[in-house]
């Protein structure tokens, strides 16, 4: 009983639980929901699609994890997704071979890079001219899916290549490669944080940005990395995606993701104030959200009541999460259990 | 007075927060017209057993009664409507509000349900002159230092028709002239009838304005005394169970003359510094070893030159050497890589990070130096967090506790903390006891006295002379923003001697 | 240890003057927003024929009559330390209740009633849950915002004309003053900021909401209502959103449950950008107003341009608005 | 109608076109075609993108109204709400072209004629093509459908249409049918979940080439034929769809053609010159089958 209730206050504890319900409550629709088998020589079911189909969210969450860990916010993901898809699908549509490894590499290379320089722009409106960071990215929200939809001149620019395919399309001693991406970033930033004094520094730089300053901790630069951090992070999540659908849409790549990765942060236990961050809680987030829309998918909610399901969901959880929520209805049990230690 | 019925009867109180017991079956009484003082040790419990008081926590165990009505509060707005005023540790109050603001928010003067100004202002500006205060009372509270952030909270406290007045730690940050001031209204409420609870760890303030007191260490009811019938001795004994003799040790011991000090090197020194608004240009210069003390009214610069020398504010001009060298002081990093320390008299905002935690906040500076690539190993900051924990009597002794729930002693120390493992060359001091009780208090001289024994330069300030004239090598003065005077602290030199300094000063620009 | 409160009282220099930035610092962003929109406007009037009539600047009223409202609605919210993401979902479902309910024969006058209600109710949610649960406002209204546009693709996913005439001659009136014409939506968004403007300054729910924004703990220690302010401004938000949605419904007689989408930015960058600060407790009404123009300013030159391909459009528009802050920001600069 | 006499002096006509935005692929061909065509009939087009926007769309019609330009043409982003602005241009004399989606108003006289696709028309062909091939299949026909955007109208009506065709074969059952946004990405991700969770499922219908194509990944990635194993319908006929058809990956193409360039320009000159014009022209559609794809794939522009 006192195990449990220590487990239950566990941060992870409630998301971890909503999505263990969520992907039960997909066996009543779909009897072997769970099962994964090996298909031509990769790992093939429903729970492969959530990893696979998290994996550009997870990423997105990621490096909003450590913006909003800086009491900041980054709106413009969602462009630099588009930007990056088309930078690398056009490169590649014009090279003489599309199956080439070096061109694609290349391509590859080039709309990183892009996607860094993306995010030294926020970095630089955020910390060094100091506009808030919400204005700063909404500036490359809006124009950044202009200048996608430039390079793409408006059009799907289809790509065949078989190298850039794989990235968020291909399989890797059977496991999806594009999981093994986000988990390589996702390993990379956990250690880079905590097993160097970034996390720390950030966390403090978020909580209390005056005492921080006071206490000699180089804010601007810290602010900066972490923008182009993010950036580079929703430049990885823009290959997976353009290179999964083998194409590159302008238009619609990555619309509103940043709702959804502020959406993940949040239900991992990052508050939107700053400091204190999670970064496992991010990522069960945001696979709790890519788990959210396949229960949709495959429940049948009808369209137009999906928006309310998914409310639901959202509240349910976050109530259960709070600790005021605990309090004020289990009041009646705290209560009892005080009086016996007392 | 004894006889009469308590208004305010607090019985079996108790309250636990995770891993800490902060009350347990704390009896309190108050009677009308008394002032009485809650003592203790940092930690000890008091501004719980108000909080508690005055809805801020759920109480666990225990009642409340006030006029003789069993009561429980759900929030500070029931026991202000209840006629319980409060002061609470730390300023709470709303910076980005103007000052006549925060002194009427949620009363303020009213026609038609539109607030009324220009009586609001006027009224707040004769309520703030009645504590000697001349403010700008439309600007923003948060442009103002901490101490007159301090008197503004006061001042708001006092106007509310009470029947129940509590101040936790009012006098923290106060020279003796607000301090007066302070008790000067708190005998005309007392003598009105009005209930006072004071929380204070200077204990001559205590013996001055007090009449009856309650005493709490770790938590628990020590002992209900009138004031008149337990010594100073007494008193401390019983708060922190044992005896104090540090803080004699300190005065016998023998300082080095300025003199002496003066041929070491100098680690830092200041030319025609200045700061628009700020301070006027000041010289100075501070050795090695030596300890200076500055000393001023509130307001009086201070902060602002301390400030400077650390980098945290830009200097319009001026420059600075340290070790010998010219340094262009980009902030505090720069003062940072020259060893310069800066603790500072806002641990809310500008100190602590409540975040984190107490293992945190201590290597926070010394982690910030190195840069965050070169993390400071986990042997290496448990090795240094558990000395300082020790060296500093830091309670909890958790390393992992949120500084935010440590209480405001403790949180202070933490601070020092933080900046004594960067072992600085110079270490700027602002108000480093503020808020701490006795004991630690007398540790924490004791540790800078010994620090600058060792060769550390120090600059101390503190609202409290004797303090500064127990520790310093040299005494700055300040007045109006100006530096008027720097004195060898020699035997001639006591606190009449400065305060006449101050008073008359050797200040040209008595201009308004 | 002698005592120093007893020492004699010595000629204390006046203290605590001028220890400021400087007498109006409050006042600099939202002038500054106002010299750098004239200035806007000044470069519109130079680039393009017809841009200097001052219906034009009407016009930008009686374009943004609704988002005026939601702004004004989530000024109140982000100057309390929140942020309201709901609105845009609102407006739409305020549009959609509206138009299905006057479809049903309800008369416009509890239509508009009932569509209040509903956007207050549901305000008045958030506000309950955010204040009591303890859950980030981010959450609270970005679940109100699915709830809210759920709710209108539950009533229909079609667009509802509305042909009630009271709504009909509402959108085509035109209140003529001098050679120059407003709607009465417009005027209505204007008289709601006045009114907005008014409680802010000069009302204690306006006063509490700044001190929540400036630090709520202190607030609350104050002895001020945390709770009802809290929950008060975004039920007020909610409400103003709905009535959005019906100056909606006036400018284009339809109820449709995808309208709106993505409105609650241009809220957020309308206050913003009128100098409000997001982490809240400063700010005035004046600056949404500024910040609302500006969007409006921003798009009007658009139009007058002309021929901006799609994506041009949006890079242009991405483009004016960071001059546009980066000016504000060089303007207002203060310290590093 | 009015004469070509008003406007410009130069007698040259100026259209003023206020575009939804840019949120397809299709759209965007829909703009360049119109803008290309202009050019082509020597028409000045002044061009506006509403990005999703009624208000914007108004707003741009307003300014067309004032800028005094001949004629003006515009997709509407919704169907209603359009009377005042269009009454509007009546009262300035300036005729008015609906081009791909109607609005739904009373009062039909506020514009001269709408040029564009029936969605609902669309929904129906697919359902008869369906309801035609089914007549050989010896089981139940599971269609999964992949929607549009919830509440856009293309999603309302295809959906709509194809209902109502597949009515006459009681075999023909809709098993699952979600939103995938009209995107590549969408159509994948929703065709895995629900050809898992409905493995009976042997006919795909999407609402437009891009879920399809998306969804021919997942039907591959699940070790199926697309074409073959699940029978696949989409409407557009953009290239890309064309050249999936051509290969067999998709089974039949409702056409629903962006390219209405050409006769919008036909239209607005026949309008300003006073002639009559039918009240709703559909823009020259066609459906495609494979055989069909492959002649027509060669000179498929878009
Ligand atoms: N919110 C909290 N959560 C956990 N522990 C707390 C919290 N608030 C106070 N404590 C603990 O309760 C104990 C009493 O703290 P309190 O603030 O009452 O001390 P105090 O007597 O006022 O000390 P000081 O003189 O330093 O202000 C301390 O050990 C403190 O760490
Ligand atoms: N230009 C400024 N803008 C904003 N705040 C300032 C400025 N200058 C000083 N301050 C603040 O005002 C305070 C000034 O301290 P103050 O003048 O009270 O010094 P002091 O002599 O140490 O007095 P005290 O006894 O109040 O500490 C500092 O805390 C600083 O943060
Ligand atoms: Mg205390
Ligand atoms: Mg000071």
């Amino acid at each position: 009983m006192n195990r449990f209730s220590t487990l239950t206050r566990h941060r992870l504890f409630w998301p971890a639980a909503a999505l263990v319900l969520l992907l039960c409550s997909n066996l009543f629709f779909s009897a072997d929901f769970f099962a994964i088998r090996l298909q031509d020589g990769h790992l093939y079911g429903s729970l492969i699609d959530i990893l696979r189909g998290s994996t550009p969210l997870v990423l997105v969450a990621l490096g909003m994890t450590l913006v909003i860990a800086t009491a900041g916010i980054d709106l413009s993901v969602g462009s630099v997704i588009a930007i990056v898809g088309a930078v690398a699908c056009l490169r590649i549509s014009n090279l003489p071979d599309q199956n080439s490894v070096g061109g694609v590499l290349a391509a590859v290379g080039v709309a990183l890079g892009v996607a860094l320089v993306l995010g030294l722009w926020n970095g630089i409106l955020v910390a060094v001219v100091g506009i808030q960071p919400i204005i700063a990215t909404l500036i490359l929200l809006v124009g950044g899916r202009g200048i996608a939809q430039l390079i793409t001149d408006g059009q799907i620019i289809n790509v065949r290549s078989d190298p850039y395919r794989t990235i968020g399309a291909g399989y890797w001693l059977t496991i999806p490669v594009a999981v093994i991406i986000a988990a390589v970033v996702v390993a990379a930033t956990v250690l880079f944080t905590r097993r160097t004094a970034l996390g720390l520094l950030i966390e403090s730089v978020g909580s209390s940005p005056t005492a921080s300053r006071l206490a000699g901790i180089q804010a601007r630069r810290l602010t900066l990395i972490v923008y182009v951090f993010a950036a580079f992070c929703a430049g990885v999540a823009g290959l997976i995606i353009s290179s999964n659908i083998s194409s590159a849409d302008g238009n619609n790549a990555g619309n509103l993701i940043e709702l959804d990765a502020i959406l993940a942060v949040v239900i991992g236990g990052t508050a939107l104030t700053g400091g204190r961050f999670s970064i496992a809680g991010s990522v069960l987030g945001a696979v709790l959200i890519q788990a959210l829309n396949v229960t949709i998918y495959t429940t049948g909610i009808p369209n137009n009541v999906t928006l309310l399901f998914k409310a639901v969901v959202v509240v349910v959880l976050c109530l259960a999460q709070s600790p005021a929520f605990r309090a004020k209805v289990f009041r009646g049990r705290r209560r009892k259990s005080v009086e016996v230690a007392a | 007075m004894g006889e009469r019925a308590p208004i305010l009867e607090m019985l079996g109180v108790g309250k636990v927060f995770p891993g800490v017991v902060a009350l347990a079956d704390v009896d309190f009484r108050l009677f009308p017209g008394e002032v009485h003082a809650l003592m203790g040790e940092n930690g000890a419990g008091k501004s719980t057993l108000i909080k508690v008081l005055t809805g801020v926590y759920d109480i666990d165990a225990g009642s409340i009664r006030l006029s003789d009505e069993d009561v429980r509060f759900t929030g500070p707005l029931q026991a202000q409507r209840a006629g319980i005023s409060t002061v609470y540790q730390e300023v709470n109050l709303c910076p980005n509000l103007s000052v006549a603001e925060n002194v009427f928010i949620g009363r303020e003067p009213r026609t038609l349900g539109m607030i009324g100004w220009r009586q609001m202002r006027r009224r707040s500006a004769e309520l703030l002159r009645g504590l000697d205060l001349d403010l700008d009372v439309t600007a923003l509270l948060g442009s103002y230092s901490i101490a007159i952030q301090q008197m503004v909270a006061i001042a708001r406290a006092v106007d509310i028709s009470a029947k129940v007045l509590i101040l936790d730690e009012p006098t923290s940050s106060l020279d003796a002239s607000e301090v007066d001031q302070l008790f000067r209204v708190m005998r005309r409420l007392k003598s009105e009838g009005l209930a006072i609870v004071f929380v204070s760890h200077f204990l001559d303030q205590v013996y001055e304005i007090a009449d009856r007191m309650t005493v709490l260490r770790n938590g628990r009811r020590v002992g209900e005394y009138t004031v008149a019938d337990l010594p100073q001795s007494q008193l401390v004994s019983a708060m922190i169970g044992k005896d104090l003799a540090v803080l004699e040790e300190l005065e016998e011991q023998e300082k080095p003359s300025v003199a002496a000090l003066e041929q070491g090197k100098p680690v830092i020194a200041a030319t025609d510094v200045a700061r628009t608004g700020a301070i006027e240009p000041f010289s100075l210069t501070i050795h090695q070893g030596e300890v200076v003390g500055l000393a001023g009214l509130l307001g009086s610069g201070r902060t602002e030159l301390a400030r400077l020398l650390f980098g945290a504010d830009k200097a319009d001009q001026g420059s600075f050497t340290v070790a010998g060298e010219p340094v262009t002081m980009r902030g505090p990093r720069t003062a940072m890589d020259h060893g310069v320390a800066f603790c500072s008299e806002n641990r809310r905002t500008e100190g602590v990070v409540g975040e984190l935690t107490v293992r945190e906040n201590i290597i926070l500076a010394l982690q910030a130096a190195r840069g965050w690539s070169r993390p400071i190993p986990r042997s290496r900051q448990d090795e240094l967090v558990e000395k300082y924990i020790a060296a500093l009597d830091i309670r909890p002794a958790n390393p992992d506790s949120q500084v935010r729930n440590l209480s405001g002693g403790n949180q202070q120390k933490v601070l020092l903390a933080r900046w004594l493992i960067t072992e600085p060359k110079l270490l700027i001091v602002d108000e480093p006891t503020r808020g701490i009780d006795v004991g630690a208090k007398a540790e924490i001289q004791k540790l800078l006295a010994q620090l600058s024994g060792d060769g550390m330069a120090v600059l101390f300030i503190s609202a409290e002379l004797e303090e500064v004239l127990r520790l310093s090598h040299k005494i700055a003065v300040l007045r109006d923003r100006r530096l008027v005077e720097q004195l060898d602290n020699t035997d001639e030199v006591d606190v009449d001697r400065i305060l006449a300094t101050i008073a008359s000063g050797t200040t040209t620009g008595a201009g308004e | 240890m002698t005592s120093v409160t007893t020492e004699p009282r010595i000629d204390r220099p006046k203290v605590a003057r001028a220890r400021r930035y400087g007498v109006n610092s409050r006042y600099v962003p939202v002038l500054a927003t106002l010299v750098l929109l004239c200035l806007m406007y000044g470069i519109g009037v130079a680039n393009y024929e017809g841009f200097s009539d001052t219906q034009i600047v009407l016009n930008i009223f009686i374009d943004n009559a609704h988002l005026l409202t939601v702004a004004i609605g989530m000024t109140f919210v982000i100057l309390s330390g929140g942020i309201d993401l709901s609105v845009g979902a609102v407006l739409a479902l305020g549009t959609v209740i509206a138009a299905a309910l006057l479809r049903a024969g309800w008369s416009p006058l509890l239509v508009i009633v009932v569509v209040l209600a509903v956007g207050a109710l549901i305000g008045l949610a958030q506000g309950a849950i955010i204040h009591f649960f303890d859950i980030q406002p981010f959450i609270a209204t970005l679940a109100g915002m699915f709830t809210a546009r759920g709710l209108a693709h539950l009533i229909s996913t079609k667009s509802i004309p509305i042909t009630d005439e009271f709504w009909k001659t509402t959108a085509t009136d035109r209140i003529h003053f001098g050679g120059f014409r407003l709607s009465p939506s417009a005027m209505l968004a204007i008289g709601i900021a006045i009114v907005a403007a008014l409680a802010l300054a000069y009302t204690r729910f306006g006063r509490n909401t700044y001190a929540v924004g400036g630090n709520q703990q202190s607030a609350a220690l104050m002895g001020l209502p945390v709770g009802r302010t809290r929950i008060g401004v975004y039920t007020l938000s909610g409400l103003c959103a709905a009535l959005g949605g019906i100056l909606y419904s006036f400018e284009t007689p339809t109820g449709y449950s995808l309208t709106a989408q993505g409105m609650e930015l241009d809220a957020i960058a309308a206050v913003v950008i009128g100098g409000t600060l997001l982490s809240g407790g400063s700010g005035f009404l004046v600056g949404t107003v500024l910040g609302v123009l500006v969007l409006g300013l921003i798009q009007t030159i658009i139009t007058f341009q002309g021929t901006l391909s799609s994506w041009w459009t949006k890079i242009v528009i991405g483009g004016l608005l960071f001059a546009f802050i980066l000016l504000q920001r060089i303007v207002t600069r203060r310290e590093p | 109608g009015c004469g070509g006499d008003s406007g410009n002096d130069d007698g040259k006509i100026t259209m003023g076109f206020a575009q939804v935005g840019a949120e397809s692929g299709w759209r965007t061909a829909n703009t360049k075609d119109i803008q290309e065509a202009a050019k082509a009939a020597g028409i000045e087009l002044k061009f506006s993108d509403a990005q999703q926007k009624q208000e914007n769309q108004i707003k741009a019609i307003r300014s067309y109204i004032a800028q005094k330009v001949d004629i003006i043409a515009f997709s509407p982003v919704v169907e209603s709400g359009w009377d005042q602005v269009l009454k509007e241009a009546k009262d300035a004399e300036i005729p008015v072209i609906l081009t791909d989606r109607a609005v739904d108003s009373q009062d039909t006289s506020l514009y001269e004629t709408f040029i564009g696709s029936d969605f609902v028309l669309e929904g129906k062909k697919a359902g008869e093509w369906l309801v035609a091939d089914a007549k050989a299949a010896p089981g139940p026909v599971n269609v999964i459908q992949l929607e549009g955007n919830t509440g856009s109208a293309p999603a309302n009506d295809r959906k709509a249409g194809f209902a109502e065709a597949i009515k006459a074969d009681p075999k023909i059952k809709i098993v699952a049918s979600q939103d995938a946004e009209f995107t590549r990405a969408k159509g994948k991700e929703v065709m895995e979940a629900l050809f898992k969770a409905h493995p009976e499922a042997n006919v795909l219908y999407a609402h437009n080439d891009d879920m399809g194509l998306g969804a021919i990944e997942a039907i591959e990635a699940a070790g199926k034929k697309p074409g073959v194993d699940i029978k696949i319908i989409t409407v557009d006929a953009v290239k890309d769809g064309m050249t999936a058809l051509a290969d067999g990956k998709i089974n039949f193409i409702v056409e629903c053609s962006p390219l209405l360039g050409n006769q919008l320009m036909d239209l607005a000159k026949q309008v300003l010159d006073g002639k009559e014009v039918p009240k709703r022209v559909l823009t020259e559609e066609t459906t495609f089958t494979q055989e069909q794809a492959k002649a027509a794939l060669p000179d498929r522009k878009y």
